[in-house]
Formats: C-alpha cells, structure tokens, sequence
C-alpha cells in the first residue's frame, strides 16, 4: 500500500499548510493593528475628545458611548433572551406557537444588520419620534443579539441531564422551583458566556450605530437616553474611509485596537467562565 | 385543567396589544424625557447662574447634512459650546440630500445643504423650509499629487473624462486606466459639479461612488491613477486641484470670478428657528463665525455682498 | 412545619400553582418578544417597501438613482457573485483546517489553534474591512492592476470573516461521528486520510454543508467590510473578472440610505433591497437548518 | 413478617380496606400505545412490596403513575383511580406537589444534584419551606443517619455529591427523599447500576425503611425481589397477571406465567 502511505504524507502536508493559513490570518491582522495601534495608544488619547476637523484627539466619548450602546442593549436583550430560551427549553409543548417562535429565531439571528439598521433608522427614530439617539441604537441592536442569547441559552438548558428535573419534581418541586434551582443554577456559567457572545456582537456591530445612533464623532458623552452617541465602530469607519491624513488613519488603528482588545476582553472571560464550571457538570 | 392553549393566546394577545401602545406612547414619553432632561439641566445651571450674567442657553442641537458645510459648522459648534456650555451640539454629514430630507422629517434641528433648495433635483421641496445662506464655495477638479499628466484642463475635457469618452492617461501622454471617482446622487457638490462641468452628458457609470468630501479625497489622495471633484474648503497639501482653463481654483480667483465656479451653503431650519437654533446661526453669521469660513478655505459672504 | 398529616393536605390547590401559572404566562410573552420583533420589521419593511415591489425593480438591468431607474437585478447576480465566490474560499481553507484539528492535529498544536480561530470570530468586521482597505486593496492595486477595491478584495475580506464559523461548525461535525465507524475503518488498515474520506467525511458531509450555508448567508448580509473594499460603481454591473468592481445589495443601502428624501421612490426601493436580502439569507438559513435536522434523522 | 390470610386466587384479593395505596382499574396510554390494562392493586402500610416482570411491562410506568411522575410525560393519559390513605390522587384539582413531596421516589441511575451532598439533602425541605437554619441542618443529618451514609460523609458535607462512589451517590438519593418526611417510598431498580456489595447495603437499608415507610420497589431481579419484600406482584404485557405473599407466589404461582417468569423461562 505504498501509494496510501505516500498519500497520506502529502495530504498530511497540505493540510499543515491549509491550517496555518487560516491560523496565520487570525495573527497578521492582530499584529498588523496592534503595530499600527499601539503608536496612537496613550493615556491622552483615551480621555480626550475627537477633534473631526484636523483628524487629532481622542476616543474617550467614543468608547463611553459604546459601553453605553452596549449596556442599554444587554439589558433589553438578556432578559428577553433568557426568557424565551427558559420557555422553549423547559416548559415549551411542542404546539404550534413554539413551531413558529423556533423558526422566527432563526431567522432573527440571520438577518442582515443592514435591514435592522434601516429598520431601526426608519420606523425606531423616524416613526415613532426617538430620533437619531442612544435608545433608538440601543433598541435596534438588541434585536441583533436576541437571537444568539437564545441560542446559547437553551443549548446550555438543553445540555442539563433530564435526570435532574426528575428528581427534582420527585420531591414535589414545582416546575419553576426546578428551573430556577436546577437547571438555572446548573447552566449559568453558560449562559454567561451567552450574553457575552451577544456583548461582544453588539460591541462590534457599526452598520446599526451608524444608522441610528449618531454620527459617531460626537465630541460629548450621551446626557439622556434621547441624545446622538458616539461609538468606537462608528469612529473606526469615519476615520478610516474620510480621514487621509495619517494622523486620521493612526487613530482608525487606534480605534481599532480599542475594540479588538476589548473584543479579547470578552472572549477571554468567557472562556474562563466555561472551564472553570467545566468540571461542575460533569454527571 | 391548565389554560387551554386557546385561553393562553388570548391572553397573550391582549398583552401584545399594551405593549404596541405602550410603545406608541414611548415618543409622549420621549418628550417627556427631554422636558425632564431640561428641567434637570436648568436645576444644574441654576447654581452656576450667579458667575455668568448672559442668559444661559441650554438644551441639544441636532445637525446634519452637506460635508461641504460639516467643517465650517463643527468648528463654530465646538466655540458656540465653549461659550454657551449648557447646550450640545451633534454634528454629522451625508450629504446636503440628507441634510434637507433629515430637517424636513424633523428628526434634526437643523439641515447643513450646499445645494438651493428651489433647484430641479428636489421634486417637492418642503414648503416651510427656511434656508440662511452662510458662506459660499467652490468645487475644484483634484489628481493624485504625483499625477504629472495632466495640470490645465479645459471643460470639454473634464467632461470628456468623466463621462467615459476618454478613459486612459495616454491621452494626456501619461498610461493605465484613468479611475473616475463621483460622489452620491444627493450630494451638493456633485450637483454644482454637474451645473458647470457635465452640460450634455452624464458622468459615466463606471465612476465609483464616495459619500463625502472627505472619503473623496482620501480615496484620491491614495489613489495615482485617481480623479474626481471635491469642494474647495477641503483641498490640501494631499490632493492636486487643476486649472480650469488656466484658471487656478485659489479663493482670490474665486472672488474675483475668473474661476467661475460659486455656488452658496446654507443651513436650514423647519419652520421659524427656535431660540437655540437662532442663536447658533447668528453666531455663524457672525463676524466670529465668518472668519471660521475664512479659516476653513470658504468664502465669507460679505466678499459678494 | 407543614401540616403533613391533614388528609385534606393534598386538596386545596395552594397559592403555588397559581404562580406557576403566572409564571408560565410571563415566560409565553417572553417567548412571543422574537416573533414579535422578527413580524414587526418584516411588517414595516413591507409597508415601506409597497410602492417599489414590482418585476422591473426585481428584474431592472439598471440601477441608476439619477434617471429614476430603479433595477437591482444586476445587483442581486453581483451580490451572489461575491458571496459564492468567497465562501469557496471559506470552504477550500476552512475544510481541510477542520479535518486537520478534527484528525490530524497533535494536542498541543491544537490547543494553540483552536482557540486563535475562537478569537477569530470575534474580530469586529469594521476592523477586517479597515485591515482590506490598507492592506487587501494596495496589495491587489500593485500587484494585480486595476482600481484594487475589487470583487477579489471582497472575497479575501468575507472569507477571513467566515472562516472561522465554517472551522469550527464542520469540525464539530467531523467529531460527532460515532466512534465505532472511525475504528472499524482504521482496524482494516486504512491510513487516516482514507479514514477520512471514506467515512468521517460522508457522515459529516450534511453538518459541513449546513455550515457552509450558514456562512454564506451572514456573508451575503455583510454591509460594512464590503462596502469598504469592493468599490461601489454608480451604475451596477455585473462583474466580468475577479478584479472588477461591484455593486452589492448591502452597500447599496450603505450608501443610499443617508441622502434619499423620505416619500421618494428611491427610499421605497431601498426598502425593497432589505427585504430582497432578508429573504434570500433567510430562505438560506432555513434550508441550513433544515438539512441539519435531515442529516440527524438520516 | 406479617401473616395475612390469603384467598387461593390468582390475584389475591387483600381483604383489607386500609391499604396505604389503593390502584383501582388504572389504565394508562403513551400517545396510542396502551401501557398499562385495568391494574387493581392494593398495598398495605408499612411493607415493602416487590414489582417485577419482564422489561417493557409497564412496571416503571405503574410505579410513576403513585406520584403521578406520568403527567410529565408529553402525549400521556391516564384512566382509573389511585387511592392514597383514602384519597383519590387523579382528582382535579389534587395538589401535586403535595403529593410528590408526600412520595419520595428513587430512580434507577443515582442522579445527585451538581450540587454538595448538605445543598442534595437539603433542596427538598428548601422548596417546602419546611426548615431553616439550625433546624435544616438537624433533618439533613437525620436523613443522612436514616440513609446510612452520615458516617462516610459527615466531615465533608460541602464536598460535591458527584465525589462519591455509585453506591454511596445512591444513598444519597433517598436521603434526598427522606428530608421531606415522605409516607410512600418509590424505587425504579435502584441497584440495577450498582456492584453487587452496594446492592446488599441498599437492600438491608430496604428492610430497616419499611419499619417508617411503604416501600414500593421495581426490580427485574427474582432473587432481589424474594429476598427483599413482603408482597409481590407480576405484571405482564401491561396486565397484573399475579400478586400476593411473596413467599406464596414464589413457591406456588397460581398462574402459569408466573412460573413460567420464575423459572427464567422466558423474559
């Protein structure tokens, strides 16, 4: 079988190289920013404003707004999330209604963030009078991370033995008492991690900010809910696309490396978050 | 028994039907936000009232619009703010289009247009827009700062360029293709570009599309083979305005009317301009604010009184 | 202590269930929130994209906001054409990075890769499209020729943003195969690679495809990254060669959206462009998750 | 044991009308699939009774059918009558949970919760609102002593419940369900995973639990189910085909499919 043997080899071979290309895109656009970002990168340049005109300043309101935007966003989509993923992974029959909601999640988690920011521009600010504002951004990306907290939610809920529940109801546990202490309990971790898939979406989204949010080089921090914000992926696209001195295109890297960083942040904890409870489910 | 399924969804649909009105309501509500939102700023300047004696101002200001006007109006608001620091300002572009659609709708205080609103191009301009000329400008013809083909063009060939007849740098002795570069259908400049350059024919649709002067000339300041227009403010050491048949597009030019090109900015408000807004603008129209025009590569208005 | 002893103990209903069914009905309205949401912006698109859904605006040659010609059939064929072509590039790269973890890849290598291409997906698309627009589109100019914002630009940019959701779908698909099947197969003196391609790889086929799928439509509804890279002519056209500019849907709106008037047919057909493309990555995702189900039952 | 006269039957017709659990002509579906057929059984306070037949009789499903864990079960319907100390548990508007709290039941798989071994034994009392504090720590001690296993765990009850053994784990359980004060016990083959000297221990445990509790155990173990109960009953194809003494129905089976089922036959 010398032939299988050789063959084996070369598709070992190419394999090796197929895998550290795919590895290798991941690190040079790391490095590449990081080299380029890192010059900009300095205590300044993350506490003062932009200053649009000369392409000069900093991304403190920047980065504010997207913790705002981020904030706002998670505090409508958890609990929804939650929510829905709770009913359809322990008390949802399978009639017609969860038919439905199942298929209109998935196809919540597909749509375009395009047609949400258009979606959010016209009917959130237009329609209903919010305006170009925090809320407006706000609401609109919470549709986009709804979908994905329900996902992980109901995986994580799913991923907790049937056992349990049994010998929870055995004992005359309500259903609730059984959800919430059980199953709830047990698949915490991972519905931690959930939320954070979802923050780091929404933290990373720039069609939907820059839709509705404001024009992203607000040189002040949000006072009300109904105010324009100013976020980092907003920033990022101006400064790259309209700024052509290089100080402009130092700051898009800065920028860049902000949310990348804080992209590590949170992919980071969740990671920590899962293999610290790892051994916990173990059945 | 539980709740039929049927009781279940009745139930839920008398909730759906709360819910569509408590969010029609949200924009009450959203006034209400912003009444609050005042009354708790004015609580705030209540304290500091005693050092300034002027009337203070406060409340947030909205405005969008024509990039050709975004310079001139995000350095005056980041002054107007210095002074009057109970009052914010949000600037931002897309277009004189947007601008004047934006205003119209409602949802911005004030619109930013380098186009006048009673031109063909808008079918139906809002009847209760109210422009205020604030500066006048230019539109200039730019090359990459390399691009040594060319220097003085006349307008049959601008027009020959940007309508696809001549497509290669090999008619001006250069090589390679030449890249068209436009700007989006409601931009301001694009339309006073048209007016004097392209008089029968239209830009060819191969030229890509930029959606304001600055993207303009960042694309063209990186691009050798580039060549598109851009308002006159803008132009820097970056980018390469040519001579319009041999008239070179420097403000002196302009005011003296040997580069023919002129067109007026404005910035528009619905209806009559609140106190805010009023405020703001007189400020621009100000001689502190005309020489921010000056300052930005603009034409003061009193040059063409 | 509870009265445990009262036969009556057992009868009265107690204030407990009453909650549960509190509970149970917030959890239902829960659950109704996604379709809500998912009914009101395809109702509103709908309602806003009426006047311009009509054959010449599905199939219009041209797409000329000017002349009031309002076609996007040559914005539909750019958009697949970028969307196709990159998720080959997604599956020619993601699928052997699969098998490679899945089968091939010692533990400690793999404990250093996995975790680079989870990092992967995380990279906001602002910074992809901004790493194409620095580094892709002089790469291509000076290389390649041409205006070096290009379709092939898009597809290096879409394919890095997909690559890892493909990396990681089919290499759990690959791992789901039964373990029994691999043995057998390798108990016969089969090399890994025939291991492979004869069983793991049939087994996994649908899941991978599935996955394919999946990212071919979060490509086709990508917005920013495009528009960045893939040079947005006024007129659209369809693409001749790799190094063609295009025109797709998404930017179209991108570009579109801030200057049109509010009652005007362009804004209508901008609305028709979402809904067009929430459709056709719809109508993707479904199947996907169709094929999924199918593939488990099989 | 106790004598109870016995009429020569092939169902053995208790004639005793305080029986802690009184089943009377149950019937129950899965969707279309009927389980179990006009089960009439009567068992008596504080004995253990044996279940046994070949797998897919229905045996579990008439176990889960006292603490009505059936209903849980999508697409199941349930006919006939289940008395408890007299009370009809099927009645409308029954308190369930009273009822599962009133019944601790013992699963085949030792399923601790991912919790400690004190939060397993306490959860019950918790949700019932039973005790607190001090008192709490007193009823899960208890249990733990009832279950036999607060020797080998009472210096590290905030360990995690999975750091113990199979048999231990199992124990576990029904201390578990000892801390709600139950009156029935139910267990679905609870050694059927365990090593035979974990069996033993769970079996002698059976003996000293029947003194306190009714005791209904499932087991396809002949052996189990002689040495362990006082009463036995014989389900086949969904149908009780023989119940009585245990001794009785070892020695002489009145129907022939019972010896049939003794013998290993068949099953």
């Amino acid at each position: 079988m010398i032939g299988a043997q050789k063959e084996e080899l070369i598709i070992k071979i190419i394999l090796w190289i197929v895998s550290l290309i795919s590895v290798s895109s991941f690190f040079v656009i790391f490095l590449y920013m990081f080299i380029n970002g890192s010059r900009v990168i300095s205590l300044e340049f993350l506490t003062t404003a932009p200053n649009p005109i000369f392409w000069t300043g900093g991304i403190f309101p920047q980065i504010i707004g997207s913790l705002y935007l981020v904030a706002l966003c998670t505090v409508i989509a958890a609990p929804l999330g939650i929510l829905t993923a709770i009913y359809l992974s322990e008390y949802a029959v399978d009639n017609l209604i969860t038919k439905i909601a199942r298929f209109f999640i998935v196809t919540l988690a597909g749509i375009p963030t395009i047609v949400i920011g258009l979606f959010g521009l016209a009917f959130l600010a237009y329609r209903l009078n919010l305006g170009i504002s925090l809320f407006s951004a706000g609401v609109a990306l919470s549709f986009l991370t709804i979908p994905w907290t329900i996902t992980v939610s109901e995986e994580a809920m799913r991923a907790v033995p049937k056992e349990y529940r049994e010998a929870a109801l055995a004992l005359g546990a309500t259903r609730w008492q059984t959800t919430w202490h059980i199953v709830l309990k047990t698949a915490a971790p991972w519905i931690m991690t959930g939320i954070l898939l979802g923050i780091g979406k929404a933290l990373g989204e720039t069609t939907i900010p820059l839709m509705c949010g404001g024009s992203g080089l607000e040189t002040f921090i949000p006072r009300s809910l109904f105010e324009p914000v100013g976020s980092l992926p907003v920033y990022t696209f101006i400064f790259a696309t309209q700024g052509n001195v290089s100080s402009a295109y130092d700051r898009a890297f800065g920028g860049s490396l902000v949310l990348i960083l804080m992209f590590l942040l949170i992919s980071v904890s969740s990671l920590i978050i899962r293999n610290r409870y790892q051994k916990k489910m173990r059945t | 028994m539980s709740w039929s399924s049927l009781q279940k969804t009745f139930f839920a649909l008398i909730l759906l039907a709360i819910l569509v009105l408590g969010v029609h309501n949200t924009w009450t509500m959203s006034n209400l936000t912003s009444t609050v939102y005042t009354m708790q700023s004015t609580i705030d300047n209540l304290n500091s009232m005693l050092g300034n004696y002027t009337q203070r101002l406060e409340g947030y200001l909205t405005i969008a619009g024509s990039t050709t006007v975004l310079p001139i109006i995000q350095t005056c608001a980041n002054l107007f703010m210095q002074e009057n620091p109970g009052v914010v300002i949000s600037v931002s572009g897309g277009g004189s289009g947007h601008g004047i659609s934006a205003v119209s709708a409602g949802y911005i205080n004030i619109g930013m247009s380098s186009k006048n609103l009673t031109t063909e191009q808008i079918t139906d301009p809002d009847p209760d827009l109210q422009p205020v000329a604030i500066a006048l400008d230019s539109v200039a013809i730019i090359v990459h700062p390399t691009n040594g083909f060319v220097d003085d063009l006349t307008l049959e060939e601008v027009e020959m360029i940007f309508n696809g007849t001549i497509t290669d740098w090999s008619h001006f002795g250069g090589s390679g293709e030449i890249h068209v570069y436009t700007r989006e259908a409601g931009s301001g400049t694009l339309e006073c570009f048209e007016k004097f350059f392209m008089k029968h024919s239209d830009i060819t649709g191969a030229a890509s599309e930029k959606t304001s002067n600055g993207e303009m000339k960042a694309t063209i300041a990186s691009d050798p083979a580039g060549i598109g227009f851009l308002s006159v403010g803008y132009i820097d050491e970056t980018v390469n305005p040519l001579k319009i048949d041999g008239v070179e597009p420097t403000v002196a030019n302009i005011k003296t009317g040997a580069y023919k090109i002129k067109r007026w900015l404005f910035l528009i408000t619905k209806g009559p301009p609140t106190k805010i807004e009023q405020a703001f603008i007189d400020f621009v129209l100000s001689s502190q604010g005309q020489e921010i025009v000056e300052q930005q590569g603009y034409l003061p208005l009193e040059w063409f009184q | 202590m509870v009265n445990l002893e009262g036969k009556g103990g057992m009868k009265r209903e107690g204030q407990r269930s009453l909650l549960e069914k509190a509970i149970e009905i917030i959890l239902f309205v829960g659950a109704l929130s996604s379709i809500i949401i998912v009914f009101l912006i395809i109702a509103y698109m709908s309602l806003e994209a009426y006047p311009a859904l009509n054959l010449d605006f599905l199939l219009g040659w041209f797409w000329d906001p000017k002349k009031e010609m309002f076609g996007i059939f040559q914005i539909i064929v750019s958009t697949l054409y970028v969307g196709v072509g990159a998720i080959l590039i997604t599956t020619a790269i993601g699928v052997p990075t699969a098998i490679f973890l899945a089968e091939f890849c010692p533990r400690n290598v793999r404990n250093v890769i996995k975790p680079s291409i989870e990092l992967l997906v995380g990279i906001p698309t602002i910074v992809l499209g901004f790493f194409g627009l620095m580094v892709v589109i002089p790469f291509i100019r000076d290389n390649f020729g041409g205006w070096g914002t290009s379709v092939l630009a898009g597809w290096m940019i879409l394919a890095i943003m997909s690559l890892p959701h493909v990396i990681s779908i089919s290499e759990d698909a690959l791992r789901a195969v039964p373990n029994s099947y691999k043995e057998a197969a390798l108990a016969l003196g089969a090399t890994r690679w025939q291991t492979v391609k004869k069983v793991l790889l049939p087994y996994a086929k649908t899941g991978i495809l599935a996955s394919v799928l999946l990212a071919l439509g979060r490509v086709m509804g990508e917005t920013m990254a495009v528009t960045m890279v893939i040079g947005n002519p006024r007129v659209a056209w369809i693409p001749t060669s790799i190094l063609d500019r295009a025109k797709v849907l998404t930017s179209t709106i991108l570009l579109d959206w801030s200057y049109v008037e509010i009652p005007s047919m362009h804004y209508h057909s901008l609305f028709g462009i979402g809904l067009v493309l929430f459709f056709i990555v719809a109508l993707i995702d479904v199947t996907a998750t169709y094929m999924v189900k199918r593939g488990v039952i099989k | 044991m106790k004598q109870i006269s016995t009429k020569n039957c092939t169902h053995d017709d208790l004639m005793v009308n305080d029986a802690k659990i009184d089943v009377r002509k149950l019937n129950v579906w899965f969707g279309d699939n009927h389980v179990l057929k006009d089960i009439n059984l009567k068992i008596r306070e504080k004995t253990v009774t044996a279940i046994m037949g070949p797998s897919g009789c229905g045996k579990t499903t008439l176990i889960r059918s006292i603490n009505r864990m059936n209903d849980l079960i999508n697409g199941s319907r349930t006919l006939g009558e289940v008395y408890i100390d007299g009370y009809n548990i099927y009645e409308r508007n029954t308190n369930v949970y009273e009822l599962r709290r009133k019944i601790g039941m013992v699963f085949q798989k030792p399923n601790p919760f991912p919790k400690s071994i004190y939060e397993n034994v306490a959860f019950g009392p918790k949700i019932h609102k039973m005790a607190r504090g001090k008192e709490l720590d007193d009823i899960v001690e208890k249990s733990l002593k009832e279950a036999a296993l607060w020797d080998e765990v009472k210096d590290r009850l905030h360990n995690s419940a999975f750091s113990l053994s199979g048999g231990q784990q199992q124990r576990l359980c029904i201390a578990r369900a000892l801390a709600v004060k139950p009156e029935i016990i139910l267990m679905d083959e609870p050694c059927s995973s365990l090593d035979p000297t974990a069996t033993a221990r769970i079996e002698a445990l059976l003996r000293r639990l029947s003194e306190k509790y009714t005791v209904v155990i499932v087991t396809h173990n002949l052996q189990q189910a002689a040495r362990v109960s006082d009463f036995t009953a014989f389900l086949y194809m969904g149908k009780l085909v023989e119940y009585g003494d245990t001794k009785r129905v070892f020695e002489n089976p009145q129907s022939e499919l019972t010896e049939k089922y003794i013998t290993g036959e068949f099953g």
